[in-house]
């Protein structure tokens, strides 16, 4: 057995996490600083952050990814790290040419106290930002949250930085994505542009950590909201925010900074939550829904109705993000499933009691935990085993020893290549969604039916 | 070689290294350059092997791209992580216990069911904000308590994160006293990411707690003529289980490995060893002069990289004992292996011979690979450390010269005696003499250098940039790295194999390793995959005025 | 084992087929007829024959699949099914309003020799057609090809009774995308729209065998090609086979019809045939490639490259129609896969050389079998197992037996869902064929790894 | 019931049959429209159980969509099919062979890993028009040939597909001379698609084939003292193995079932049984009378779907065989296996009692399925066969009555007589009589509509437009039919289930089956999934003039 430890018995931990179900603060941030366009992300802390985020981030997308490290010594951990900032934006500038830095901070220089803003003026005073160019932050202390709060802290980085109101309003509609994948950001930005809305999209890590391979590498590939257009967010008529975790933050401050609305919204996974991003949109807009989307829905619900016996009553085991995880839970639950087992690693006072909301039809118990590790998942399913995993690479562990089948979903995943390419947002992602639980479900099947009740037609 | 490469042949500027050098340069602000041109060095060898002096060990630029991590990297992912049955803890926030959790494809196999194996947990106490203010102590101390309750482990080992040493925490107080309260070993590094300037300063901070907490808590003797340790082999893809393999045909005992397939057992009799075998030099350097310090053991250098270093280290292993039965098996094991190697090697140098590689890794790796790309009659045009000493490019012989700098002056440096009781001459000097003249010298190590071609490029701690352009004007066949590397240097046409992980390969140790090497770059540098980069409207993008029906 | 009886020893058969690696003619006509709006088609002969079409369309589809049938008896074998058809013709008119009846013939018509040109000629004389409505045909002899061979000839008699030329040439040009799923063809309808370039695809069975749930059933849906664009085919500049064996027939009887040239090229399946498929469309068209076509291509290449190691030199078995067969051996070659087990059953001189060909490089001796059954692939397999199998639902048995992990592909896939909605043509589907191959390599190696070697990042 | 069709009441004209009749007519053209009128029939149960006279088993119209297959499938999908151990090798193109290749889920367990199983497999000569031309016999004889040369199995059986009859292919003599070489049993069947009007047709030409070549060959006789042969069962997703179980548990030996779980062997020997029970009065009884006329076995109608009616026919099968420890055991089975079924079907009431289903199936399943339907209070709307005759519809007292057209004057009656030496009677003439009084008739059946309420539609082969139509003016919770159906009728927003294949449910049959069918007809008529069928903005299209932001 690869947990060979895991005991059945659930013994209450206080201060003790074994196998996380969320990771720390600045990998978020650098994870939403790639979604500028021609920005590098800048871990203000030791070298060992920005080598074991950028090591993850690539594993997870299997692309190139960049950032600077202000290279902490033991001296600046006393003296505090304004001298190695200054340097490094210096350097960056010179050497690597981005348009924007984007600095968030560490553990290490938060405990120390470093006062970003102001180094960042200074490096301005001291002519260390050329002409045109930017170096914006985000605190995102490790020990506060999870990596989604680092995201969400960065993007409300893009706010205080960039938004900017002349009092003017254009008919266009900024839209967060929330922490999700640069397909499904493609997709979310797809979605709008079928329904003839114009969209600012920010942050947008598509085509910058699903590029392709032309033969030559660029730093900074074609992708990323633009400067101008992060500018211009201040200018919209409102903002339309998904995943209230990642992306709600952003959108309070640009409504308080340049007075644009902003709708809240649940990540668009599954159908349900879908029909809401598009009924937003389309009144929001003004606009009508078009047959292109209205197909799209129907394929996923005749997938939804053709496959439904095989849905049923499963039960799941969950692990991811708070955002994904409700949206995906109550996609589960209106196909009828039972995702009996949630965790996520990330705080959160609402997660617990709105998937409780969720599954309270369900009829099962549920055990759900905000601050929960994969460890106790993994007890929750020796008890109550599950007919699926949903949830991250590190749920094989669980998969193989309980012999459970799991479906890839959530970050990382470092270990297959779909979630790179094919949304798992919006309805398309829904039937994405639906074709790896029935292939998960139904290879299952496969392997286990006697020979006499192997099914040719499923 | 694919036809889109090979159609971009080197630049001029390559055959001229002074040239490659400023142009790796020129881009650098002053200050910067003036530092790399010291770490970026043109290969000169003497007639007494002598090698002109690289800056290395030092601290990476702010703002550079580097491949370095911290120290809690080198100490608790390199050097601890690799044994199976220490629950190891990490006091901080979640993140680096999160991402040095499986990440170092470290093997290891335990001897039953029920033998203990923590490898695939992540233990952290999770810190939050709370402790930062308040302190960290007694959040620690209660997750070594659930730990011990939930797994009732031999021994746990903390490892502290930057904030750690900042905030005051005294794990090591907090180790003693558990210790104490459990009756398990338990013991602490304070191995803060900002310490040092690279992996280096955790490999020696872990060097360090490992000799002063584990080593030498069990005297047992083994049975076994000829006892020995390797030391800093860490069963990446497997090599420990080949390594281990070829040891048992030979008849060596093996005693321990640090650390790959390790136990917390095998540490703490480690002192029983007659010999310590080093395949990485710098991370593990410490213990071995230590463990001689202290039980009198011997070490020597080893390679089990290339079946031609594999057949000499397992001889010098062999000259080392002076015994006619060892040396009579190390030499059938060598027939027995060697002719599968030569038959893959031949074929596989067919396709690969003239072939153009650089390898940017690690503390020893970089050095060692260029041994299998020679057997395949590949041609190295540039290497360099990521973490390495100067020693470990130059040779020991530049020991006494290398200045200590404050950052390294951090690091402790243990002051270790001849044990009372348990010191034991090994080798008597006059055996020292008869070995020297043979060739086989103890405690040495030549380094990287000697072994490279005059006129090719050295580089401590490369960065990204310089790695760019390194490609461009090499358009090398391949470059070894690590996982940042990789994607970037695939994106410019250009296969990439990780000398960290291996990417998903290995075992490549010993001679079956080799083998597998061999075929693992003749797959890369010759796949077709790397023949489709231009479409064919960019090969051919004119558009005939009017289309010609066939 | 569920082929208990297949022994390794490859004895040749002259005259027993097991386990076919293809079906008849005339489901393939159904499945093209299909693919035209408000289309009915309609199968002359016995009741057995529509109903076997209809219900594996279905199984395969999940779709409702409409057509009607001649009711042969014992009478009208003996006398001609003359009569039936007239009858039929005017009932579906009068009930079921459609505006064209494809009907194809079957063994039974053939055999007795039904004239169905002249058929039809009465039925327009009786005034059993009414205006403005379409009676065409095609004959499909069940015991010549196969279903390939039916398709080909229904899109022919596409050609037959509509294409028509005035003389003038319009800056348009057809598409005949060959036997492939509607995501395929949707997928090849958007490559052409987003190279800016006017088309017409006929066949076109998207959104009709992959119509959403609405709720309402439309026996005619939205999709298939319009009776107007049909006509409009002969005024086209110009026209692109997809798959020699399926479209290559319509194509070459266009140009003699109407004049209008054709390139006939493989299936863009694959790098290398999309390349190509791309780049006559360009040429011809005289439009450049779009920059999301080239992020697409780069993007199936970098899965290539990234992933070289797990594809070089896996050795694989294919069962599938011809068209495709080749496009997809040459995409595994290209990947450095071994495909080294080939058989189709659709009968055809050209299909064995050109897998030779294609294989050449392959160090492995590869059997390949035009007449070939998934009987003989078995026993292939047995005597050189490979680590993979690729084809349709009915190769499971296979898979199970030999425990080789099996990548759904072709027709008919009767167990999963995932064919229905997402295509295997272009750069688009190349990534999803390679993800699928992924899964399954991967996931076996995940099953099979000892615990040590267990791997988290692949 | 799910929002969106609670919305939807059934039309007002639901209420009047007659004005549903005239609804599903009036589109027709005037013949079809006459024919079509005597084919949908209003039930009225007389107080002698009379009921209208329906027509059945009469051509379908060309060009009416028609949920009916062929002879061919009905004489080898249907009736052979599910035997594992005859090779059926299909004669003619490759596509009626490859179409009944495993898609009826008939389950079977052969009785070792040695015994013969060729259901996964698919034989056939592929016919080429080189046949077509110049005759099919050659290419016959070597498929045979070759499939013993291969599998060497204990039988053969031929199935002639459309072309055969007409190119003039006498596949009996080929049987016949191949039988003589091989030695074992070989036979064929004038199974052409054409022959008849449907299935039906087939079912016929399977029975007396499989009774004249090999009913009758084993006169072993087995242990036990209750043997009877189970007919009309053919094990769709386990069902036989349901009630093999329960014949088991009563002290039953079952001798043969025809055809589910069924073996060559188990036809040969099925004249020794002392009864026969048919499930599937439409498919088999052509083998029961011909048994009954030759070898003295009587036969009984019995009805495992549905657990009453599971009861119901053991308790039957116990008074035939007039023994009181037989009766006490099925009576112990009945007590041990009812309180679960009540559980479920208690439970299950409260969510569908009131629900409306249609059945348009088979030529017996649209009546056994009512049953289950009922237990759970659930209404029949309508109902009716796909393939069956007027005997099914009205009961066996119309057989008299029925007028044999042409279509099925094609089909042989085998003219059986007693046999001389096998003949035994079974059951005396007093018996008989006891049993009537008791209410148990042997050879009888009553039927489907004299179990239906009043004013239903009863519809015999009916057309898509008929179906959709109903659909339209009933607004059923659920629509049971074929696979052909299926999708148009679910996306009417309507649950269909699948009665011929289960889709992949079942065991449907006896108790346990009752409650997998009362916990699947909840699932689907209770789904969550059918409420989402309109966006929301198809329910709320109207948009603000100003969207007003929260």
């Amino acid at each position: 057995m690869l947990l060979r430890h895991t005991p059945d018995t659930v013994a209450e931990r206080t201060a003790l996490t074994i196998n996380p179900a969320k990771t720390c603060q600045p990998i978020g941030a650098m994870y939403a600083a790639l979604g500028i366009n021609r920005c590098l992300p800048h871990s203000h802390g030791s070298q060992g952050c920005c080598a074991y985020h950028r090591s993850t981030l690539t594993r997870h997308y299997k692309e190139p990814v960049m950032a600077g490290t202000s290279s902490f010594t033991e001296g600046s951990s006393v003296f505090g790290g304004q001298a190695n900032l200054l340097q490094a934006i210096n350097n960056i500038f010179a050497i690597y040419e981005p348009e924007v830095i984007a600095v968030h901070t560490t553990c290490l220089s938060e405990t120390i106290g470093d006062d970003i803003t102001q180094i960042i003026a200074k490096a301005r005073e001291e002519n260390k930002i050329p002409k045109g160019k930017y170096v914006i932050h985000a605190n995102t202390p490790s020990y506060v949250g999870s990596h989604v709060t680092g995201f969400a802290n960065m993007v409300k980085g893009m706010v205080d930085y960039f938004a900017a109101a002349d009092g003017r309003k254009e008919n266009r509609i900024n839209i967060i994505p929330g922490y999700v994948e640069p397909a499904d950001m493609e997709e979310i930005k797809r979605i709008a542009s079928d329904m003839g809305i114009s969209t600012i999209m920010f942050p947008d890590t598509s085509n910058v950590l699903n590029g392709p391979q032309t033969g030559r590498y660029a730093m900074f590939p074609a992708g990323g909201v633009t400067v101008a257009d992060l500018i211009r967010t201040g200018g919209s008529m409102g903002t339309v925010a998904l995943g209230r975790l990642a992306s709600g933050l952003a959108a309070r401050t640009l409504d308080a900074k340049c007075k644009v609305p902003c709708e809240i919204l649940d990540l668009p996974i599954g159908l349900m939550a879908t029909d809401r991003f598009i009924d937003t949109l389309r009144q929001i807009a003004g606009v009508s829904v078009p047959d292109s989307l209205n197909i799209e829905r129907g394929r996923l619900l005749d997938v939804m109705t053709d496959m439904h016996q095989y849905f049923f009553g499963r039960t799941a085991a969950l692990a991811g993000d708070p955002d994904q995880l409700i949206s995906l839970t109550e996609f589960l639950v209106s196909v009828d499933m039972w995702p009996i087992h949630i965790v996520t690693g990330t705080p959160g006072k609402k997660f617990e009691s709105r998937i409780k909301e969720i599954t309270k039809e369900v009829p099962h118990p549920v055990n759900v935990k905000a601050t929960g590790d994969l460890f106790l998942l993994h007890q929750w399913i020796k008890n109550e085993p599950v007919d699926l995993l949903i949830g991250n690479t590190y749920m094989k562990y669980i998969a193989r020893d309980e012999d459970i089948p799991l479906v890839r979903f959530g970050f990382p995943i470092l270990d297959r290549i779909g979630h790179i390419y094919f949304p798992t947002i919006g309805y398309r992602g829904g039937l994405r969604l639906l074709e790896k639980i029935l292939d998960a479900l139904l290879d299952r099947q496969d392997r286990d039916a006697p020979e006499e009740s192997f099914e040719l037609v499923m | 070689m694919s036809e889109v490469l090979d159609t971009i042949s080197p630049k001029p500027s390559a055959l001229q290294p002074m040239a490659v050098k400023k142009e790796l340069l020129e881009r650098y602000p002053t200050k910067v350059a003036r530092k790399r041109a010291r770490q970026i060095i043109i290969n000169e060898v003497g007639p007494d092997c002598s090698v002109p002096e690289i800056q290395s060990n030092v601290r990476t630029i702010p703002g550079i791209i580097t491949q370095r991590g911290c120290t809690y990297a080198g100490c608790k992912g390199v050097v601890l992580g690799p044994t199976r049955d220490i629950v190891n803890i990490t006091h901080g926030p979640i993140g680096c216990g999160f991402y040095s959790w499986l990440t170092r494809r470290n093997q290891t196999k335990p001897n039953g069911p029920t033998d203990h194996n923590f490898m695939t947990y992540c233990f952290s106490t999770d810190m939050q904000d709370e402790q930062i203010i308040f302190g960290g102590e007694k959040k620690l101390r209660q997750a070594i308590q659930e730990a011990y309750d939930i797994l009732k482990p031999k021994a746990i080992a903390i490892f502290s994160t930057c904030p750690v040493g900042l905030i005051g925490d005294d794990v090591h107080a907090v180790a003693r006293e558990m210790k104490e309260k459990l009756g398990i070993n338990v013991f602490a590094f304070s191995c803060e990411g900002y310490k040092g300037v690279s992996q280096s300063a955790g490999h020696h901070i872990a060097n360090n707690g490992i000799f002063t907490h584990v080593v030498g808590l069990d005297d047992t003797v083994s049975e076994g003529k000829f006892k020995i340790n390797l030391l800093g082999e860490y069963n990446i893809g497997g090599d420990a289980f080949e390594i281990e393999r070829l040891f048992k045909d030979c008849g060596l005992t093996l005693i321990s490995t640090f650390s790959g397939n390790s136990s917390y057992d095998y540490f703490t009799n480690s002192h029983t060893a007659d010999l310590n075998l080093i395949m990485c030099h710098r991370s593990i350097n410490y213990v071995a002069e230590m463990m001689e310090t202290k039980f009198g053991i011997p070490w020597i250098k080893i390679n089990f990289i290339g079946a031609s270093a594999t057949a000499k280290s397992l001889r010098k292993i062999a000259a080392y004992f002076e015994d006619a039965e060892l040396a009579a098996r190390v030499e059938e094991v060598i027939a027995r292996e060697m002719p599968a190697v030569e038959e893959v090697r031949a074929e596989v140098k067919t396709r690969c011979a003239g072939k153009r590689a650089m390898l940017f890794v690690g503390g020893s790796r970089a050095h060692h690979y260029q041994e299998l790309f020679r057997e395949i009659g590949m041609e190295i045009v540039s290497a360099g450390y990521e973490f390495a000493h100067r020693d470990d490019y130059e040779g020991r012989r530049v020991l006494p010269n290398i200045k200590v700098d404050a950052d390294s002056r951090n690091i402790e440096e243990l002051h270790v005696e001849p044990d009372p009781n348990r010191y034991k001459v090994r080798i008597s000097p006059e055996q020292i003499d008869r070995l020297e003249k043979t060739g086989l010298r103890l405690k040495d190590y030549d380094g990287m250098m000697a072994e490279m071609p005059n006129g090719t490029l050295v580089i401590d701690d490369i960065s990204q940039f310089e790695t760019e352009k390194l490609i461009e004007i090499f358009r090398p066949d391949i470059v070894c790295a690590g996982i940042k590397e990789k994607y970037a240097i695939q994106k410019s046409g250009t296969p990439m194999k990780q000398l960290h992980s291996y990417d998903t390969g290995g075992p490549y140790a010993a001679f079956k390793g080799a083998i597998n090497f061999y075929r693992e770059i003749d797959r890369m540098v010759n796949s077709k995959v790397w023949k489709y980069l231009k479409a064919p409207w960019q090969e051919h993008p004119e558009l005939a005025a009017t289309y010609v029906w066939e």
